[in-house]
């Protein structure tokens, strides 16, 4: 049975999903329970001591799905590392979605600080999940530095754009001894098949959720849009061609010629 | 009693522990983390953790996220 | 329900496959049934009097598919209206394909001989599909003359290319009247999705079943990108941005500024 | 009787109807269409239709395709 | 040396221009003039009666320029031979670059409409460069026709999106025996140069050289796109590869492996 | 004018070439002098003792080019380092085009290395370019230590597949305090006007031009499309659009509606 | 005298040709193209060719296109 | 004398400079870069500097490079 394993563990679903930006709790569920995902991010915020909001964890299974805390906000390592204990001890297991976006207008991943995150987290015995730019010289580094995967980004968070660093990502692909989990960008069903189709282990989807009038129906479109990328990688697609190639027979129509 | 929390200070009269702020913000303790001067405190000493003024506590919990 | 209704017959599913070049009979039936279709494509060619193979039809249950014969190999109108005629008489009901491709090379549609079979076709009572170059001018001319669905290309035949006509077959699908199906070129799951995505009412695909190692996975994986790309268009897609929009807040990290 | 079928000139010593041609090819009326000079056959005259010299026969059958 | 050759006559430039949506008659003449353009577009219009505006012609050089009329705004073959027969009646040579538009939205070009207005004016002596889809067998019913180029178009007029349809263009290059004038749609010169590396023989641009802050400068860019584009073509471009290539000798650096 | 300053340098070329892989060194001569270009890169090797090939810099104007010495093949910082001393001692100015590049595959480079390198280039005084990924942080990484431009990657070196990172490099390009050089991966003119078109501020070819069978009119093609880019982007694009825009007023045609 | 005059009816009191028109409205024979009636004129019958009532004429020029 | 150069380990009879082994080598020493033992040298002391055994020696040059 095809099954992905990340540090050991095992998950029968490709697809990871954001909790991020829904309109409500109930959306969010719709669309967790439709995703057939088993791994949801979630972000550690300071609570509003005024009007403190209704914990997010009463709406989530920890039967159904693992929490996977991420280090959003962190400008450098150290707020990272910061962000990954205290999510540690609020009881959730030590694995971390490590995130550090200095630049707070296209939250494009910093490869130094990131790493340099990554290698203090390792050591603290954190599985460590990095989003990082679609740099394969960086996915090596992650990857020696210890982390359970890699994940490079189709195109900055939220632009919906697809898998516009196509040509490298296929590289990491081909190179990764770890499971690529391609991270941001991903906009439609089609970008998540494209990107199961050319070999990546799973795909992480949360505004193309989050940003539609029917999460719970897009969550499904994402599953199937994941599990038919696979599925036509694992049958094995064919070769792009210039020329045409006729899907009738050719010959012995009815002339003399 | 001045304690900074979440970045605002704040007075408190009497003496306080940390089991004792929680319960005066109306915060259950196992969804919020606490961090008291920088050290995260693990929930089981929030009852004999006493909070002197000056003292800077973070109060966090997970919201959705990508 | 969301169907699919062609000249007033009901569909529930949104992909059509082709019969062609499948390894053996066998393969072929196991892409069929796992594709979900109901409407399959077939050719006519003569007998080879000396040795004439067992009859493709006893492979296809007419209960569950609709046989939709094309005129693939026909270089005019006349030579895909005697084909179309051929068919029906043969026992089909009068549904055709209608394909007139003058050449051998790239098979690509002729625009002025495929009007004028289908104005021929449709004034003797047959439900015409025709395939068709990508061109929102010429799909306005065969739906006045009465043809039931219009069928773009994607790439030419067998390329595998993907939506490559992408602009022009969104203004067919913003204007035409009748059901848009993308065919030939889609060679992945992901092309499929895309083209759903965009608002296509159906898809046609055959080289890329027949064309792998595992037809029945295949199959299976375009039913699902079909679905998903059909699910998110009624979901609802968010739009592309250029700027990136975070899917966590960014706000009230642990520090004060 | 030399009868041009599906492109290639064939002899035949007895008078045929198309139902007996077909007979003699071993194929069966419901899997092949017959075409005599450019006039599509329905099934049910195969057996009164007698073919004469220099007809022209196309027979025809579904195959694979897209 | 390298000649564009249209019905016998001889042209140095490749890059033809339209005269349309200028902001003055002087931006206009600036633009021809550094584009080195040596073929320009005019179209027809009444006259407004009340304020006839100053003639198009007194700013445009007839030694310099030949004067390629359109028959922009027709929605038909006989609009479309009507606008012709009057451009010749107002002293121009039998040129005409043939322009059939049905729908006033997209203004993409008719085939049917097209062909049949090619065959006529054909007849009547006119030189007919046809404006058309990336279409290569309407491609090749307007060479049989007797036109003297084709001119499939990139991308619909004015959206400045390039060349969108690659695929089919191509095929129309290898299969044309008459110069291939990319037409519509080229909003940038590296659009311009794409089309000439494909193996284009001209192209035809307006929009772009009108509509920017300084048309002179961006004629002039077009100018050395073109250029540059038909050098590489004929230069030879390298192919694409998958896999890098050092263009730095990768032995003998200063360690013993 | 219009002039790249690079560390206070003015440059009236904004198109660099590379040496290597030309087939002579006359062809190589042909090119540099074809391109226009003031600044072109060497790379350093070992002398092979028993037979010396002739001395490139004979064949290269000292008045006429900058030499730019690489440092393609070191495969970390501390190598880097070494051959830019090296280089320097050969009496070169203390520029150094920065290339960490441990993958020998697809010689991508090390953004934890190059970094590294570069810190401690500029500490020693030299001018550094660096070649990079196209990592927007990473490029503020670099400018913070004090590089005088940053470098994106359009594509792996020698893949000829243009500005596949285009999303990243616009981003670059925004943020930059330093000049932007696209390099690596640019096959066609077109790919270079559309970098410049981007707002680069200049690119560097090498493969493309030793890989064709006229490097001298291939080395005036990119000439002339580093110009109309650059040019296209002062004069100022239009907007891409997804309406057509007539370029002949629509109005006014001989009927009465 | 009634013309329908690039699709507008106007009165004329007198008779005209097509020159004398061009004249009144003050356009020169070099920069329009008169179609009268569906039918062009080539400018040297401009002098010779009396207008009617109910005559249509359209009066085109060039202007700028792609 | 045994002297690593460019990787490779040669004998020399008499004693040398870098200066005479450029001359023995046929190098001109404004084509190449020397480095003695991982330390570069200036050309103006390739004269005066002495090579012993063991000693290893880099010579390097400008190639065509991207």
């Amino acid at each position: 049975m095809d099954q992905l394993i990340i540090a050991g563990r095992i998950f029968n679903s490709r697809l990871l999903v954001g909790t991020g930006k829904f309109s409500s709790n109930q959306a969010m569920v719709a669309a967790m329970e439709h995703s057939g995902s088993e791994i949801v991010t979630v972000a550690l915020r300071r609570v509003d001591i005024d009007n403190p909001d209704d914990s997010l964890l009463s709406h989530i299974d920890p039967e159904r799905y693992l929490l996977l805390p991420n280090t959003s906000g962190a400008r450098d390592a150290e707020e990272a590392v910061r962000l990954a204990r205290l999510a540690r001890a609020a009881g959730c297991e030590p694995w971390v979605k490590l995130e550090v976006t200095p630049d707070p207008y296209y939250l494009l991943p910093d490869p130094i600080e990131t790493l340099k995150a990554a290698e203090i987290l390792v050591k603290e015995g954190f599985v460590v999940l990095p989003y990082m730019p679609a740099d394969p010289v960086l996915a090596r580094h992650l990857e020696e530095a210890g982390t359970a995967t890699v994940m490079p980004l189709g195109a900055p968070i939220g632009t919906n754009r697809g898998v516009r660093t196509r040509d490298l990502i296929a590289i990491i692909i081909e190179q990764a001894n770890v499971p690529v989990i391609v991270d941001a960008g991903l906009g439609a069903p089609s970008h998540s098949a494209e990107a199961m189709e050319m070999g990546a282990d799973a795909v992480l989807v949360n505004t193309a959720l989050a940003d539609t009038a029917d999460p719970a129906m897009m969550a499904q479109a994402f599953r199937k849009g994941v599990e038919a990328g696979r599925e036509a990688y694992l049958a094995g697609l064919g070769a792009q061609r210039q020329q045409a190639e006729a899907s009738s027979p050719l010959t012995g129509f009815l002339r003399n010629n | 009693m001045k304690l900074i929390i979440n970045g605002k200070t704040t007075e408190y009269q009497d003496n306080l522990t940390v089991q004792q702020l929680l319960q005066k913000l109306k915060l259950s303790p196992d969804q919020v983390v606490v961090e008291l001067n920088r050290q995260i405190l693990s929930p089981n000493i929030h009852v004999k953790t006493e909070l002197k003024s000056e003292d800077t506590i973070e109060l966090v919990q997970f919201v959705g996220g990508g």
